[in-house]
């Protein structure tokens, strides 16, 4: 009978359900979202894309003069990039809402100019 | 079996069906209402990832580990760093274990009440399915507040863990925990009183308690019939040595018994939370590890939510692993549930197969098989019925 | 510790002569290589004398000119012996051990399948994991198959 | 259909019988009921389990049903190849039109139904035995396991609740001396009482039997979703389901007004409280409850359902009329 009792208190309370397209969804702080580069910092040293168990990030160029060329549909966003960065350089995002149908449109180019272009 | 003008029917059960919530085919060879036999079909969900564990180096296999299933993916990073470890002879800092114990107790909570509302949903009790997994959101938002991810923790790491945690997060997951505690209870409560479900229940799946050992059932399949066997109790890792509990077990060897393991394991499961939190140690959270793995052999073991979850590691000395080889509870359940799901009642089928807590991309990690154009293929029970139908 | 050491000198007991190897590298952990062969006629002492009563799992590995078999028990959920040996790669053949461990039906099928070992007197070798139009011959876990071309194979119709 | 049928009996109708057919009481208002008390019953089963239910397509998403019945009218009607053609395609029409029908004889907005007649209780229970076999037969030709299963499966059930349903109704029948739900609705407001409170077992009864013949939960078998896919109904799509769909909101409908009209008193006119406003009050409140005791249970096995219905529901609904013969309760 202990379902009855719990069935009739839910009549007075307020649904559980997020209502999410249109009451925006909060993540916590410290959420791994997309990856982003601080092309001033980073020194095109190959360990993130060694590293990259996707193989996400390709690095076009060599050393300070390198590009990289992040690929947002093979991400499995892990953070192991922005652990494995000796100068700090990537840093995780709180972006979530990343979902799409154009792949090509997920291909993100950093160049060592200023605004990464999608 | 077969009398008369009745005959058997054909029914079934996947790779799309209702009952299932992952793709696998299992055909019933039902006579009038009772299964008489058994026809998994496997293999849906393969990926090969035995074969992928091979090209990868250590560090990447560690995201590999955790892809092998979503709901366990604690309990194969683990399985897969200790093993790793276990060759290196890393010493992992005490912290770092204790971190371990709490996210794989953290997901064992999720894991368990995911499969108490699968289980009431399975019987047509959808209030409480509805009830379960809006407060199992609580303990993933919780996850996700300390690892990052909902699903995906990340937090192991050859050599220790990723990410600490705060004082702050301690308190958070005590807070949260009280109240979980008292929705489990009441769940749990509701699961044993409620009439309806308990006609359903018991009885039903009867897995006698020498069958279950010779099959091999491993986890609360095995628990649920009255033998005590828990991987962190015989075989501790991580912190469990040090956290006192008692292995739950009980004697009915039925579907309800498998249910009442489960809730009182979660309830263990939060006492083991509190008691990790209080006894934390302080200290680094990893320590350095070379990117190549001398030449040996690890056996790793750890009690994910649905069992004994066994990972075998051999290394060649260079940074990719020479063989791995995994082996999930839900492949070691599949024999006891064979047995099990003959003789029951169709209406009873979606309730049995969820018993055991089936996680079929944890099965069928093994070879692989372009999952779009992956065919079809029989596995004939037939010796599985001639050991398991006497 | 103490079941650790009882249990390896069950082993050499058993096994004698025919032990060529034996490991203890950390706790409830044993590792034992033993003779072809030797394996199957010691399995019945194992599970009454060692009380093996769990088989977790069993490992095949492609050494190159040899498949590894290793079967892993555990006593009661703790000790975890595997019990491991080679057969030649050009004609792997080897007893069941369904008859003792009905357990084992499963993991000798994926074995089977994987690596190309027949297991002599096992109910039905049908293929367990692979697709029906799975090329016979093929043995996705050896090593000279190639991952790539694995998944030429899997992708063709 | 239905109309056509009635107008040919009355062929000289006034226009006002014509409105009343067509319009009040008859097939608009029968169709806005339906969509609104499937509206109360996904509402009200979702703020059980502590969510919203429909919410966007309209206020509250009170058009939800409407919506989902106009999309699934443009949906692809498949046809298995191997299904029995014309029974396939007749049953969803006859599962439809059926309750409409019975839904004439009951009193909605006076004290009479539309085309009343002497014995029309027996007809309404014939409609409900009907509702089954159609069922039954809708899950035969469609040639599926899950179908024949599920219409198995709900012609086993229908032999296992017809008896406690059919003597609960007899019952306020027996105390109000007529074979009329129209009759017995004004019997109980003339005697100023209603037969829930002379017969509350036969209530009881009659409630258990309805959630049987609507297939709610508990006794959701024939339709089971985690055993058998979507039961008798698997193979159907498109403006069948649709129309599966509506009559079941009709079924829920002809049910609610049922009960209001044998135990609550029917579509009496309260002091200021006009006829139709009473019964929409009473039919509703009934729905609430048919949508909560489907929420706090779960679903039997066959077996258990059919034993206990012959076990308990039975000689407790024999035990109501036995009372009612011994002046206990009219």
């Amino acid at each position: 009978m202990s379902v009855v009792r719990e069935a009739l208190r839910q009549i007075s309370r307020r649904p559980a359900t997020r209502q999410y397209p249109i009451e925006k969804a909060k993540v916590a702080s410290g959420f791994r979202g997309r990856p982003l580069w601080d092309m001033k910092k980073c020194i095109g040293c190959l360990l993130c894309q060694n590293t990259c168990p996707s193989g996400a990030i390709e690095i076009v160029g060599k050393g300070l003069a390198c590009e990289i060329k992040y690929f947002l549909d093979r991400c499995i966003f892990c953070a192991q990039c922005a652990e494995i960065c000796p100068v700090k350089a990537i840093a995780m995002s709180e972006e979530f809402e990343l979902a799409g149908f154009d792949r090509s449109k997920m291909l993100y180019w950093y160049k060592r100019e200023p605004q990464p272009k999608p | 079996m077969k009398m008369g003008y009745a005959s058997t029917i054909r029914v079934p059960f996947g790779p799309q069906h209702p009952a299932l919530k992952e793709p696998e085919n299992f055909i019933f060879e039902v006579d009038g209402d009772i299964v008489v036999g058994v026809t998994p079909r496997l293999g849906y969900v393969h990926r090969g990832a035995e074969k992928a564990f091979e090209i990868r180096t250590y560090v990447q296999n560690i995201y590999l580990a955790e892809r092998v299933c979503g709901i366990c993916s604690h309990a194969h990073t683990t399985c897969y760093v200790q093993a790793v470890e276990d060759i290196l002879g890393a010493q992992v800092p005490p912290r770092a274990k204790y971190i371990r114990t709490i996210i794989a107790e953290l997901e064992r909570l999720h894991s368990h009440s995911l499969w108490v509302g699968i289980a009431a949903h399975e019987v047509g009790f959808d209030t409480l399915f509805m009830y379960t997994w809006r407060d199992r959101e609580a303990i993933m938002s919780l996850l996700e507040e300390i690892s990052g991810n909902r699903v995906h923790y990340a937090m192991n790491t050859i050599g220790g863990v990723r990410r600490d945690i705060t004082s702050e997060g301690a308190s958070k997951i005590r807070s949260t925990l009280d109240a979980f505690e008292k929705r489990t209870k009441e769940y749990a409560k509701i699961m044993q009183t409620e009439r309806t479900f308990l006609k359903r229940a018991q009885g039903v799946g009867i897995l006698k308690k020498q069958d279950a050992i010779d099959l091999g059932a491993v986890g609360p399949t095995l628990r649920g019939s009255g033998v005590k066997n828990d991987v962190r109790a015989g075989d501790p890792y991580a912190a469990y040595g040090e956290i006192p509990f008692e292995v739950i077990s009980h004697e009915g060897c039925d579907v309800l018994c498998r249910t009442i393991v489960r809730c009182e394991e979660m309830l263990q499961s939060i006492d083991m939370v509190r008691f990790a939190l209080d006894h934390i140690p302080t200290g680094d959270l990893r320590v350095k590890v070379p990117p190549a793995v001398s030449a040996g052999e690890a056996v790793s073991r750890v009690e994910a939510p649905r069992g004994e979850l066994m990972h075998y590691a051999k290394s060649n000395g260079t940074t990719k692993v020479e063989r791995y080889k995994i082996r999930s509870p839900t492949l070691a359940n599949i024999p006891a549930l064979c047995k099990t799901l003959i003789g029951s009642h169709i209406a009873d089928i979606p309730l049995i197969l969820a018993g055991i807590d089936p996680c079929f991309s944890c099965m069928d990690r093994m070879a692989f098989i372009d999952s779009k154009t992956n065919e079809r293929w029989i596995w004939s029970m037939e010796e599985l019925k001639r050991k398991t139908v006497k | 510790m103490e079941r650790d050491n009882e249990i390896t000198q069950n082993l050499q007991l058993i096994f004698s002569n025919k032990l060529i190897e034996i490991k203890n590298p950390r706790m409830r952990r044993i590792f034992a290589r033993v003779e072809m062969g030797s394996f199957k006629e010691a399995l019945p002492r194992l599970i009454s004398d060692v009380k093996l009563n769990h088989l977790v799992t069993i490992t095949g590995t492609d050494l190159g000119q040899e498949i590894e078999l290793l079967y892993h028990f555990t006593r009661d959920g703790s000790t975890v012996v595997t019990v491991g040996f080679k057969i030649p790669k050009d004609s792997p053949t080897v007893k069941t051990i369904t008859d003792l461990v009905p357990a084992a039906i499963l993991y000798e099928r994926e074995i089977h399948e994987m690596l190309g070992v027949n297991f002599e007197g096992h109910p039905n070798l049908a293929p367990l994991i692979l697709p029906e139009q799975w090329p016979e011959g093929i043995y996705p876990l050896r090593k000279d198959r190639k991952f790539e071309e694995l998944r030429e194979i899997g992708s063709k119709k | 259909m239905v109309d056509g049928g009635a107008e040919k009996e009355n062929c000289e109708m006034t226009p006002y019988e014509v409105f009343q057919l067509l319009v009040f009481p008859g097939l608009t208002l029968l169709f806005v009921l339906a969509f609104f008390y499937e509206w109360i019953d996904r509402k009200f089963f979702a703020r059980l389990q502590n969510r919203y239910g429909p919410l966007y397509t309209g206020p509250f998403g009170l058009f939800q049903p409407v919506a989902d019945f106009v999309k699934l009218l443009g949906k692809e009607d498949i046809v298995p190849l191997a299904c029995d053609k014309l029974v396939f395609a007749l049953t969803p029409i006859f599962y439809f039109a059926l309750p409409l029908t019975a839904l004439f004889v009951v009193p909605i907005s006076e004290s009479t139904g539309l085309i009343a007649f002497e014995g029309d209780l027996i007809f309404v229970m014939f409609i409900f035995t009907m509702l089954v076999v159609t069922v039954f037969l809708a899950g035969w030709s469609s040639a599926s396991r899950f179908g024949i299963i599920g219409g198995v499966r709900a012609a086993l059930e229908m032999l296992s609740y017809e008896i406690p349903l059919g003597l609960a109704m007899v019952g306020p029948a027996i105390a109000a001396g007529s074979l009329s739900i129209s009759a017995i609705a004004n019997w109980q407001s003339s005697h100023l009482v209603w037969s829930i409170f002379l017969q509350p077992i036969g209530f009881a009864v009659l409630i258990v039997g309805l959630l049987a013949e609507l297939e709610f939960v508990p006794f959701d078998i024939p339709e089971a979703d985690t055993e058998i896919v979507a039961g008798w109904r698997t193979e159907f799509s498109g403006r069948k389901l649709a129309l599966f769909k509506v009559g079941r909101d009709l079924e829920l409908v002809l049910a609610s007004a049922i009960v209001a009209a044998l135990y609550l008193g029917g579509a009496q006119a309260l002091g200021p409280i006009p006829a139709i406003v009473s019964f929409l009050i009473k039919t509703v409140i009934v729905v609430l409850l048919l949508t909560f005791l489907r929420a706090v249970f779960a679903r039997f096995r066959i077996d258990q359902m059919t034993a206990g219905m012959w076990k308990y529901l039975l000689p407790i609904a024999i035990f109501q009329i036995v009372l009612i013969q011994f002046g206990i309760g009219r």
